[in-house]
């Protein structure tokens, strides 16, 4: 279709109407701008005139490449094949239909959609003045369990699928100064006694530098004792502390006359067993269980520390 | 502790509308006639002693809300959580849809006479429309109808509460086809002039 | 329209706690001193009239909250409390702890490779699992189990309805002892000799 030709000379014939296509929804509500600025009755529509002024309002269009520029065009179309109808005479016989009878409805039928728009506009507007509760607890302190949970058992279930044990070449083999556990010291002390019956606190702190080490193992010592698993023994200020198995029938530490003797100690360094948990003198990895991804997602300063009660 | 207390507590703790019927679910002791009952007497109450809010059939449902007059006073919370308003297109389009749902797009955007399907979706994400059924037409296309979320929007008690399809002009009160290739079918309808 | 009636709508219709001289914004003719006046008169009005909520004041401010004796009655609305949903590690560690339970906190930790103690407080908290047991071992490691909630949320009578155990991985079906290979001490009891 040309639109160039016939806009341009009816611009400049009807340039008294100036139309900013951006305020208007469509074309519908172009027409109905055209219609209600010159007070045309909807019913009979100058067609000729309201075409041409249509045509010229979309001029810009074609420039401004809006979104939307083939609505504005379908509807020129459509308009230039009413006023083509409106120039052919009508047949006898049939309907006497008028050509514009279709967009006269949509005209209708729009401008009550925007009426409509209006009601609702309005209702908006005074709802919009009542406020519901602001969402807040329902009380001071809600239970986190309190509130619904919407993972589903199939949820669970696909990722119990996925769960399987790390590739110990995977870990990483970082060893955090905090995780030393009171359960491996308690460990250490009950192995080291498995095949004697005593054994010197220094000894179980042999290839363990740091501090916390010494007090864990300290720590863990007591708690053996209290549980009434061994007896601790130290016969002057800052001597040796020796840590004693003790037997079912064991009555308590040995009398105060019969001194630990000191052949007792001497183990055969070399054959002395390693116990799983102790970390080895190479570099190889240390027990899986002591070592740490602290890069992980989980919340990383819940070490495996000394479990709390 | 009493009945309506009770009412009144699921009410206030609640953030939408609720239905009668489910209030009622609250406690074995109630059901929807008395659970109504129980609202009209806090209805009564909040009047009586000038609560600054109401309890609003809103939505099919109820809902306490502050009274409008205090609109002024709580324009400069920030803490007081504000919907926001509609577009144009946004409103011609609901209006198209709460008239005439369930209606599909293409009908929509001939009324409208402009492409649609973008502010269908934020109607659609806004939850003020949605997908009700299935047209019987070629492609089975989406007829689209309001919600609940809707009537509380504008506060309606219903859709029958929108303004009368007897306040309406008779085009929009007939419910002729319409769609992309109407238009034939449109020019043989009986003369609207 | 007074005082204690606009601080009553500012409350209501916050969704957050406000202090006093927040609330004071709301007119000219409010300071922080008239506020909290104000909001004693609706705390007594509220007593007085045996209102299912109240004024209470938290930390953050001033909140209007329904009492908590209702809180019964308001379990079963689900649009009152947000719902939540659990976290990828959530989902693998109560999978862990379904299927392998009683479990200490470092099989748990053995099998997913990480530190799992929030992880865990968090499942706590949301009463999905709870501490079922002591192990025997050293130290005495907690063991944790699923809940009677766990099995209502999900829809199982017992632990024993668990389904279809036989296709899970081996580390969740077999009952093998999980990290034997970093020595007995999780699984059995240290020899005493």
């Amino acid at each position: 279709m040309d639109l160039t030709g016939a806009g341009s000379t009816l611009l400049t014939r009807d340039n008294f109407l100036v139309v900013e296509l951006d305020r208007f929804q469509g074309p519908l509500d172009l027409l109905l701008h055209l219609i209600h600025e010159q007070d045309v009755d909807i019913f009979h529509i100058p067609i000729a005139r309201i075409t041409d002024q249509f045509l010229a309002a979309i001029q810009v269009l074609r420039s401004d490449q809006l979104e939307g520029a083939g609505e504005f065009l379908e509807m020129a179309a459509t308009l230039i094949r009413i006023k083509a109808q409106m120039l052919l005479p009508r047949q006898e016989g049939e309907e006497d239909q008028d050509p514009r009878a279709e967009l006269v409805h949509r005209l209708l039928e729009y401008e009550q959609i925007r009426e409509i728009s209006n009601c609702l506009k309005t209702a908006e507007a005074e709802r919009g003045r009542r406020f519901a509760k602001g969402w807040v607890p329902t009380r001071p302190r809600p239970e986190i369990s309190d509130t619904p949970l919407e993972t589903t058992w199939e949820d669970v279930w696909e990722v119990a699928l996925q769960v399987a044990l790390p590739d110990p070449a995977d870990r990483r083999h970082t060893l955090p100064a905090l995780s030393v556990s009171m359960e491996d010291k308690v460990s250490l002390i009950v192995t080291s006694l498995a095949e004697k019956v005593r054994v010197e606190f220094s000894r179980l702190l042999c290839g363990f530098e740091d501090k916390t080490h010494a007090v864990m193992t300290l720590l863990a010592g007591l708690e053996l004792s209290r549980r009434h698993e061994i007896f601790l023994r130290q016969v002057t200020p800052f001597s040796e502390l020796w840590l004693y198995r003790r037997r079912e029938d064991d009555e308590g530490p040995p009398t105060g006359g019969r001194e630990p003797v000191p052949e007792e100690p001497e183990i055969p360094r070399g054959t002395r067993r390693r116990p799983p948990w102790m970390p080895p003198e190479e570099d190889e990895p240390a027990d899986p269980l002591a070592v740490l991804d602290v890069d992980s997602d989980d919340q990383g300063a819940d070490t495996m520390g000394w479990e709390t009660e | 502790m009493n009945i309506t207390q009770i009412v009144e507590a699921v009410l206030f703790a609640s953030d939408a509308p609720l239905k009668a019927e489910e209030i009622a679910r609250a406690d074995g002791s109630l059901d929807e006639d008395i659970v109504e009952k129980a609202i009209r007497t806090l209805q009564a109450q909040y009047g009586d002693s000038e609560r600054s809010f109401q309890v609003v059939e809103l939505a099919e449902g109820f809902q306490i809300l502050t009274r409008a007059e205090f609109d002024p006073y709580l324009e400069r919370f920030d803490t007081i959580p504000r919907p926001s308003r509609l577009s144009g297109p946004g409103l011609e389009t609901l209006a198209i849809i709460a008239y005439r749902q369930p209606i599909g797009r293409i009908e929509i955007e001939y009324v409208r006479g402009v492409a649609c399907g973008g502010v269908i979706r934020t109607l659609q994400d806004r939850a003020l429309v949605d997908v009700v059924a299935r047209g019987e037409g070629v492609g089975r296309p989406l007829l689209y109808g309001t919600t609940q979320r809707f009537l509380d929007h504008f506060g309606f008690r219903s859709i029958d509460d929108l303004p009368r399809a007897e306040e309406l002009p008779v085009v929009l009160r007939e419910r002729i086809p319409l769609g992309a290739e109407a238009g034939d079918r449109l020019t043989s309808e009986p003369d609207h002039g």
